[in-house]
């Protein structure tokens, strides 16, 4: 089993989301997060004095996922995240060693 | 009405005067005198009616994504400080100011020239006009629930100063300034005409004219924070007694009825909006309790000073159904008014000024006039007369100022600005650091 | 009790009139007629009080565990819209109708038949009602404390109907509106008994048997926002001098003298809570202020027209620790009274009553009457007797209402929807999206 | 300076009064005899400016960062019950008692003894005490936007105590209570100097004395909750009409004009700031708004009775660019004022002051004096005097009191419990749990 | 070394929490984060608008542990937050190359 | 590629990214979580009532770098998070075998 993380920018989740649907992934977790990268942030002001805040809000996106569904699993998501413009965000892929679903105690492969 | 009433009295008074030879200032003297009490009422009213613009501040400000949540409530803010200028230089002036040919007042009293403490009617003259600004800023502040989390701050605030001038300074010379409609006899207690459906249907306008928020309707865009909107109507409904019992320009039994009928038109609409969500969708919601209450207070503001308590309750609770139905519409409509202010106030606004002319009736002020209810069917064409005219006058000068400010400066703020947030792309700030 | 005097001074100038054979018109216009400044005073306690309700709203909504902040306003919210129509249309008649064998108003004021802008005592008729009004208002949004996060919304809209008919209009007619206790010349203020009493006991009730909350005591549910319930009670504070202030009934040296107490009062017991808090923990905390801040305001309550300022000094302190120490019994006696309405309004309803017995003076005001400290222990006996049958009336009626909607249509959501949360489940909304 | 009036006035009539041999009785009924409208306006003069200590609690609150938002309404909502004692025990004896050497009352009114519902001027004199209560406990709250973030909650509590004691309680004297600058003839309509000069002053005095927070100026220290600022200014705004038309101590023209004056600065002042940062920042700020309104509201305090509304509108223009420099200028002086306690009330109040000194005109206020642009350079040299003593008074007093207190406890919170945040390590609690 | 990370429902991390420390583990980082999968979402209705909400809060609980502790590990958590009804989680077991304290520098099994 | 996760003393943050930015690295996510360790939590009242909380504010720190810069970019962390008392932390170090920039879609070395 692989785990697909990827960080997203957060108004492309529900499109990421549908991509996802459409290949047949029905699970995944979602968190909010900050990232920092090549995509400049942007400066407040509070009483004239300017603060630079360089960490964007991003959305992580986390799918569990047999081997043999990654790729089509990474071209979803490029596809739903992808707008062409400084930080799209990126997708890691990692490996589980075992998933356990805790309502039923089933593990590996049935388990997602 | 009851400044038609005071102002009635006042002429004829100084006619009475004037026939019996007797010096203009005794008449004065009869006429307007300052009454602590009624001055009293007058102040807090006016203080309570200031407080309801940050009221709406909050009231939409918690309906809008998190990201927009500060620019929302500075459409609201910078009226207060825009406004109170205009109002202070040249805006009452234009309202209140010597009437010139039934259509407006002159520049005579600008800078409020001659608007000082002296008595005008049981109050300061001052006073009187501080209490008319505080109307003249709500009503801008009402239009921004349609251009919010898309209108460029700049543009706003030219719009807004062009709006009043041009717009509303007009409708308020007409109805309360010695205008047409004022001669006309059509009632608006405090502000059906001039505030709300004004309002309202500059609002239909800038939402169409400005088009749909980025990702409207596919993308959900929930209320970031309802406590926050919940508070807004509640400091809504507090500052409306001031806005409607005020209207009575004077503590006693006028006050006191009016107060009366905007507590109870404002909960028989609770519970219509409430029930007819209830029995629509199968849920009774806090933003439905919220909306509910201002549109009972938007539909009992032509009539609150006019009509019996239980006249009343039937205002709200239609209002309630009315406001939920036309809010229902819009999505089948097309437009985007981001925060229904068209939906409430021009459509409660409407039904309040029809209202008045089927509920109103003499026994609770003898000022005033019966409505079709009581016997009297001319008083509903007045008050059809007065609403389509000002419908209409609104939509065209809404539509040309909206067009010169576009070809100018642009209303919309930028796609990337959009998607960011006003917040940060308009004001470089956010709302919250948690 | 200033509306006792008011009504006596009424009588007797009626019999007076009548023995002298003037015509009772007459009479009329020496006791009654409206006076401007004391119009203006009662207005604004009016929407002071009005302001109390989304107060107490906030108070209790960032007490409560987020999920539930919604549903926990949604009680109070739809109290101003159920008990506004209640009083309309029945409840006022019932309280302040012609009395019926000391116990109850009739129905002869149905639909506020009557209750105009004509004067009763020095304000309009229609005022006196509405102040009125918004205290029926808050007592049942006072409840919801201690049903919070539980209840369904349905029944406890069912439960406030009735509760305030059958309880709150009898209690109110009893000690303002003619009743035996009016009679027998206990005092209460501003509503120890009629309000806070009955509130509080009536809440206890409520937490008894509607059982705990999901997971009390061992799983920690601290309170989601204290910010909102500090601006809660500010809010409550700002409204309850309306409240005290306002039962004046006029503006003038009695409003001013109860203000004075009511501020007095309510430090006092700010201070006293936290010092007890401080302590007793260690700390002094926010909700420690906010928490002693009510005990204050409410302990005062029925005092507030008959104590010197030192006194209310008296009250307010020891009204913050016996309230700081029923919260900490409840512990003890494991009951799950979510956000103490009986801890803090039951006790210290209970305590200012009381108190009123021992240090009321005629120096204050000359209609009140001499309590123990003054040389007259028939005052405390009278305080005792109406505190007691006032709980006992409340506990009775209240557990046959709580058995009957029980049975009918069940008191307690589901316990998915416990857990999932009553915004969600009772009303389809979040109360916050960030 | 309205008060200096009523008091001369009375001491005229007194004086005739025994000339012609009358009785004082009588001299009293003339002089003194409660107005009901007067009364009512400061009943609710009275309850707004109460208000406005919990509005600052959110204006601060909103600034300061989410661990340290408890802490920081702590300090204001203390001072309410703190300072209410103080009051009533003995602060209203020393500012308001008979004068001993034109600098201090005397304990004559320990405990508020004599101070009844009797009339002084046309208001109960409980009342007059209540409404001068609240001034006193803004001040001190105004002074915690300095220390916010750092200063332990005890040391606080004892400083306010000794602080009101010793540099409130005597400036009021002076200034309104019989006291030298009241003699001199020196103008402060609402407390420009007792209020915020001296607050600002004392403010400037902590921020040096406790040092910087830590991590300042390096790390960021943005506002956790602007739209709780934006609520807190919102309220400040709303009570300080009670606070400045209040001032008038009765209802009527004077209060009329003071409102006019009050709202027109405030919204220049807004104009004012937004624009300066518009020009030096690129974009007008929410935070910029709230912080405007307050500069406008401090600088036409000392002035509201005295000017004409474009008057107003000037130094209301002006406060808001002044403050927003003397903003700016902190960064550069290298002192940790956290939330501009100085910059904006004790800059602002000093414009005022001496703005006063300009723009003060009898045409307004007959009871005032022409200012320097009316012809008369006296008053501004008056002006200048009272402000420098006051600033330098504070300063010392102030200086001393934090010395003798961080001797005795320390007035700084450990270096662990300030990077933990207040709220949890002096209360103990969170402010939200979300 | 051994990640274990477990998506649970919020109300049970109490008990999660209690059975890790009978178990011996004292440490564990724990998020916020939203779940979506089988288990269905809600409605939300705001001015008679229907959103569905499709995903839900629930709890993300991270611990490292030896790979020895692995297995009582995951049966913790299973009783812990067991229900058996829809939405109950998952638990993912993923290889830690190394761990370091922070505070001490100290490193592999010492450092957890 | 590995993924270095830190879980941090929140108002370290500025100074780990500023050591980071040091040695080369521009990229990296970040997010709020709690923590449950040695460190102690702290005791809320309510009311008089006592909770003790024992999940503290922590911050994670989310790098996946190429393996050759691991362990300067561990130095560099343990430099900007270190304070020598209870709670400051962990690193873990986990294998990544994708990387993907979803604007571009390079993979490996050069999407990070
Ligand atoms: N080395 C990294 N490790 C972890 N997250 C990263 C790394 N580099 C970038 N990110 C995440 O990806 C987001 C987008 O990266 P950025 O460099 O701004 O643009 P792009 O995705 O177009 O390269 C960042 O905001 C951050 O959350
Ligand atoms: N493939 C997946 N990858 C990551 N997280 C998942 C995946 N499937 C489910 N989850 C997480 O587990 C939670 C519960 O899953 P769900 O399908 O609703 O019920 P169950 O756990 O009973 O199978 C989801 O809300 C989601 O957070
Ligand atoms: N076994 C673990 N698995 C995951 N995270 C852990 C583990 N142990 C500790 N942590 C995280 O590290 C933080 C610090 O740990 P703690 O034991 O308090 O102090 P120290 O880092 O000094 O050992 C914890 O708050 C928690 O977030």
């Amino acid at each position: 089993m692989k785990k697909i993380e990827a960080i997203i920018k957060p108004y492309k989740l529900s499109e990421v989301q549908e991509r996802l649907n459409e290949i047949g992934v029905h699970g995944m977790t979602v968190s909010e997060v900050k990232g920092y990268g090549r995509q400049k942030g942007h400066t407040e002001l509070y009483r004239g004095a300017e603060y630079s805040v360089d960490f964007l809000p991003k959305v992580k996106i986390e799918v569990v996922t047999p081997e043999d569904k990654v790729e089509t699993t990474v071209d979803a998501i490029l596809k739903g995240a992808h707008t062409g413009s400084i930080g799209d965000g990126k997708i890691f892929v990692m490996p589980v060693e075992e998933t356990v679903r805790i309502r039923t105690g089933e593990r590996g492969r049935e388990a997602v | 009405m009851s400044r038609v009433i005071s102002r009635l009295k006042a002429l004829l008074v100084t006619l009475a005067a004037m026939g019996a030879m007797a010096g203009p200032a005794q008449a004065q003297e009869v006429a307007d005198a300052i009454d602590t009490g009624d001055t009293a009422w007058l102040l807090v009213s006016t203080a309570m009616v200031m407080l309801m613009t940050p009221g709406l501040a909050l009231f939409y400000g918690g309906m809008v994504r998190r990201k927009n949540v500060l620019s929302t409530a500075m459409y609201s803010f910078i009226a207060l400080g825009v406004i109170t200028v205009q109002w202070t230089l040249f805006g009452y002036s234009l309202a209140f100011g010597p009437d010139i040919g039934s259509v407006i007042g002159g520049f005579s009293m600008f800078g409020l020239s001659g608007v000082g403490g002296q008595a005008q009617g049981t109050i300061p003259a001052a006073l009187f006009m501080a209490f008319q600004m505080m109307f003249a800023i709500i009503t801008v502040a009402l239009i921004s629930g349609a251009v919010a989390e898309r209108m460029k701050f700049s543009s706003f605030v030219v719009f807004i100063i062009l709006w009043t001038t041009l717009v509303y300074d007009p409708i308020a010379h007409w109805v309360w300034g010695g205008g047409w409609i004022m001669s006309l006899g059509a009632l608006d207690f405090a502000g059906g005409l001039v505030v709300h459906i004004s309002a309202g249907v500059a609002a239909l306008v800038c939402a169409v004219m400005l088009g749909k928020r980025h990702g409207y309707p596919a993308e959900p865009m929930p209320p970031h924070n309802l406590t926050m909107t919940l508070l807004g109507a509640a400091l809504l409904w507090f500052g409306w007694f001031g806005f409607n019992a005020g209207s009575a320009l004077g503590s006693g039994s006028l006050a006191a009825t009016s107060f009366v009928a905007t507590q109870v038109a404002t909960a028989a609409s609770i519970m219509g909006w409430v029930t007819a969500e209830w029995l629509h969708r199968g849920k009774p919601t806090a933003l439905g309790v919220a909306s509910g209450m201002v549109s009972g207070l938007v539909a009992i503001t032509p009539a609150a000073g006019f009509v019996t308590p239980l006249s009343a309750m039937v205002i709200g609770a239609v209002a309630g159904v009315i406001c939920y139905a036309a809010v229902m519409a819009k999505g089948r409509l097309g437009y985007d008014d981001s925060l229904d202010a068209f939906g409430i106030h021009g459509m409660g606004g409407a039904w309040g000024a029809v209202a008045t002319g089927f509920f109103a009736t003499v026994a609770v002020n003898s000022a005033g006039a019966d409505g079709l209810f009581y016997g009297n069917p001319a008083l509903l064409l007045k008050q059809l007369t007065s609403v389509v005219v000002t419908v209409l006058y609104t939509l065209v000068v809404t539509y040309g100022l909206l067009k010169a400010i576009d070809a100018g400066m642009g209303l919309r703020v930028d796609h990337e600005d959009e998607i960011m947030g006003l917040d940060l792309s308009q004001h470089g700030e956010s709302g919250y650091t948690m």
